[in-house]
């Protein structure tokens, strides 16, 4: 499956999750607190730098992830044109711009596998509360596998629609699709249960 | 035990497929999707603690970086923007809907549509209106108003989360975890 | 072989080539088939169910053209409800409806016959395999065994001129088997049979040989059969598959 | 016969039922299996998955007892991890993750192996069988036999005591049927295969006769498989089934 794990190799690749994640949460709360637009400005350009010496193609893919927000970026300016409060406008628009790119950047230079395996170390104290890090480890792999499976059974059942129907597919498959999803789930339940279970 | 983990599993899976439906971006920048419709399912055919732990599933697998989000988004970054009260509100949602078809007994498919209307709507966009006042830097009125254009949408997702969960109830009233 | 009602039309690809997910699956095909009784055979994954679900029209062929007659099966859905029917391998991938009765009479509908009319032809159909009780059954209590029983009934009854079989008798008892070979032998339509037992298409006029997506073979039964059997062996003798292709 | 290993544990039935959605499917069964290989006919329906269902521990008996030595199968689970695999009729009923390396080395990690171990494990045996190719594939894109393999190759490599083979050979081709013949006959460990084909379970020790829930017959393969195709052939010729009993 895709992942948003740039597969062009950076620095920031060779760093531990563990840290990115502490720095980025670390980041993130700093730009909650700084109003200024200047130091927003210079905190931007800061992680520009440190993006663009990743090279073209990952800037450019890192880019790609900030697209869902530039309606919210224009309303914005409208916005406090509108109130005459461009340096508030200003420091709302950097301060997101920001996050979310620094959000990026630590999503696309670590592995997804590894990303995981942190995920599990942060929650393992939560296995006094009955969080069973086994079963959430099989959970994720059941759910990856659910995705495929289901788009599949959708078509095959689209097949069965079409091979016998004139109408249109669309909602008509959309209950028997359901109900086989389910039908899965329990196969797949009884089928984990046969080799030993979420033990 | 592997009846409902499983379950967990293909809910979550299904949010994400509900993904690919194309969604549609509004200027506040938190877009009309159909993947709330799969957050009411979680509460309505799951139940509040199983429906809260499939969408749990879901999330902690976007936000590790598989882009499973509308549009083919995740990462870190949608927990930055202005969709971050509306995230945070997901599991909460679910578990609401699913706690009300648990308790209310009458009919699943009324009792569903109900629950998925004041959980996926009424509950989902509170939290998702704060998160965006916040982010957004607005009162909450003016974040509520950004909020009206799912008014619509939702409305038509709880109807269906009602109609697909008697649907479930009359075929296969053994996966109905909500009212096992 | 019965007496044939007027021939169905002859359903012919032209270097017809499928790829799934960036794997080419089916290279190449050419095959103009008239036969009343034609058998497609060849290994696992050689692509047998994906050439069924080419010629019915179900999925397009990425180059080349695929016919019946003179119309194009993928786009032609309507035309080819009286024409087409098609038994899938897994029953689990046909079912659609909840419970028999629905299942049976929903292509009845799709053919334009009223509710009541469908229901009682179901049910007749039914009620002549001894099976009345099932009509109110969840098609999903039924065994395996019995679902895939269910799905032919469903094509049967809607009579298509061309039937294309994917493992018909696979998971049937010895009875069902028995009855249906001699079903089979009396339908007036034509029937195309995938199976991957030689001894299930000594019958027909026609066999075809898949091998890795390719036709490796096409002709008279005995021969080909023969030399299918005689290599299956060969390479059921041998330890591992020597070839790698998935 | 290969050369048995300490025999595994008998697996007795006493009185056994077995009801879902409120129809019985099994009888008051009793049985007492200790042969190493045991054959379980029966026409489609007549309960042989629910019953190897019931041997596996996948569900409870309604009434009555199935033990594995002094074991319950249904709640001592992990105690069944090394003693009974299970093969199910439909691989997609059993396959759990999305690749065919994943699937292959879950077992072996739910017995205890590391993660390494587990796939060079599982490695070596894709290997041995040449089909070093599929480790990373997707197990969705591999044909339907192709699935039914890999499942096979899942249990085996768990190399537990017991194994139920529900079908084990139905849809796969002729030479991958032939090896697995001769792979069968040669596991040390005690086979149970449902069939409803008398022909692949003659080399057995014992041969049980399943009819509409009940035992039809228990004992020496050669006289009951005689009587059940004879019987088999009788049904066939019947135009229907007679018996209503779904
Ligand atoms: N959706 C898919 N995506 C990718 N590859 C696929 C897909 N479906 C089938 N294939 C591949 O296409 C090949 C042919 O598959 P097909 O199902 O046509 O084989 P088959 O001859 O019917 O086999 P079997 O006897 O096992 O049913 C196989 O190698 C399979 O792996
Ligand atoms: N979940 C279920 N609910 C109700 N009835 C069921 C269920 N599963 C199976 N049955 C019924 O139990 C009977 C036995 O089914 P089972 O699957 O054990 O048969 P089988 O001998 O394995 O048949 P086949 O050869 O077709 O696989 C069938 O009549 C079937 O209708
Ligand atoms: O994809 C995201 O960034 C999260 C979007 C959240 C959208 C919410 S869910 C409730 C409301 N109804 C919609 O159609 N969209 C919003
Ligand atoms: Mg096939
Ligand atoms: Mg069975």
């Amino acid at each position: 499956m895709l992942t948003l794990t740039s597969p062009v190799k950076t620095f920031a690749h060779d760093i531990p999750a563990g840290p990115k994640l502490a720095a980025l949460g670390l980041v993130t709360v700093t730009l909650f607190a700084m109003t200024s637009p200047l130091s927003l400005a210079i905190a931007l350009a800061a992680l520009s730098l440190a993006i663009l010496s990743c090279g073209r193609p990952f800037s450019i893919a890192l880019l790609r992830s900030l697209r869902p927000l530039w309606p919210f970026l224009m309303v914005l300016s409208l916005w406090h044109l509108w109130l005459g409060d461009v340096a508030g406008g200003f420091a709302i628009g950097l301060r997101m711009i920001t996050a979310v790119a620094a959000a990026s950047f630590v999503t696309m230079t670590t592995p997804l596998a590894e990303m995981l395996a942190l995920f599990q170390r942060l929650l393992s104290p939560l296995t006094r509360l009955g969080l069973n890090p086994k079963a959430l480890a099989l959970a994720l792999a059941l759910m990856i596998r659910f995705i495929p499976v289901m788009l599949d059974r959708f078509e095959i059942l689209s097949h069965a629609w079409r091979a016998r129907s004139p109408r249109r597919i669309g909602w008509h498959v959309v209950m028997p699709a359901t109900l086989a999803a389910l039908d899965d789930a329990a196969q797949v339940a009884e089928a984990l249960r046969a080799r030993g279970g979420a033990l | 035990m592997e009846k409902n983990l499983t379950q967990i599993a293909l809910f979550a899976a299904l949010i994400a497929i509900l993904g690919l439906v194309p969604k549609v971006d509004l200027i506040s920048g938190v877009p009309i999707t159909a993947q709330s419709l799969g957050i009411m399912l979680c509460g309505t055919v799951l139940g509040a603690r199983n429906g809260a732990l499939a969408v749990l599933l879901f999330l902690f697998v976007t936000i590790a970086g598989l882009p499973l989000l509308s549009g083919g988004r995740g990462g870190f970054g949608v927990l930055a923007g202005p969709s971050v009260g509306y995230i945070i509100g997901f599991p909460i949602a679910a578990y609401v809907t699913g706690a009300i078809v648990e308790f209310w007994r009458v009919n699943v498919g009324l009792s569903a549509t109900v629950a998925a209307f004041l959980g996926g709507f009424v509950v989902l966009n509170v939290l998702g209106v704060i998160g965006m006042s916040i982010m957004l830097d607005k009162t909450l009125p003016e974040a509520a108003l950004l909020a009206l254009p799912f008014a619509v949408g939702d409305t038509i997702k709880s109807v269906i989360a009602g109609l697909v969960t008697h649907a479930i109830a009359r075929a296969r009233p053994e996966a109905l975890l909500s009212r096992a | 072989m019965p007496d044939p009602r007027p021939n169905p039309d002859r359903l012919t690809l032209t270097r017809a080539s499928v790829a799934l997910q960036g794997r080419v699956i089916l290279q190449d095909l050419t095959l103009d088939l008239t036969e009343q009784r034609i058998g497609i055979i060849g290994r696992n994954g050689s692509g047998k169910t994906t050439l069924l679900r080419l010629m019915a029209g179900l999925i397009a062929p990425g180059s080349g053209t695929v016919r019946l007659g003179n119309l194009d099966p993928f786009h032609d859905r309507k035309a080819m409800l009286s024409r087409l029917g098609i038994l899938f391998q897994n029953p689990d991938h046909q079912i659609l409806f909840p419970t028999v009765i629905e299942e049976l009479t929903f292509g009845l509908r799709q053919q334009g016959l009223p509710a009541d009319q469908a229901r009682t032809r179901a049910l007749a159909a039914l009620t002549a395999e001894g099976r009345a009780d099932w009509c109110d059954l969840p098609c999903h209590h039924l065994s395996q065994g019995q679902r895939h029983y269910l799905c032919l009934m469903a094509v049967l009854l809607m009579a298509p001129q061309t039937i294309l079989l994917d493992e018909p008798l696979a998971g049937l008892d010895l009875p069902t088997q028995i009855r249906l070979a001699r079903r089979f032998a009396d339908l007036p339509q034509r029937l195309i049979t995938i199976s991957h037992d030689p001894a299930s298409v000594r019958n027909c006029q026609r066999v075809i040989w898949l091998d890795a997506g390719t036709l490796r073979a096409d002709g008279p039964p005995s021969p080909i059969l023969d030399a299918y059997e005689a290599e299956m062996h060969r390479i059921g003798g041998l330890d591992a598959d020597p070839d790698l292709a998935g």
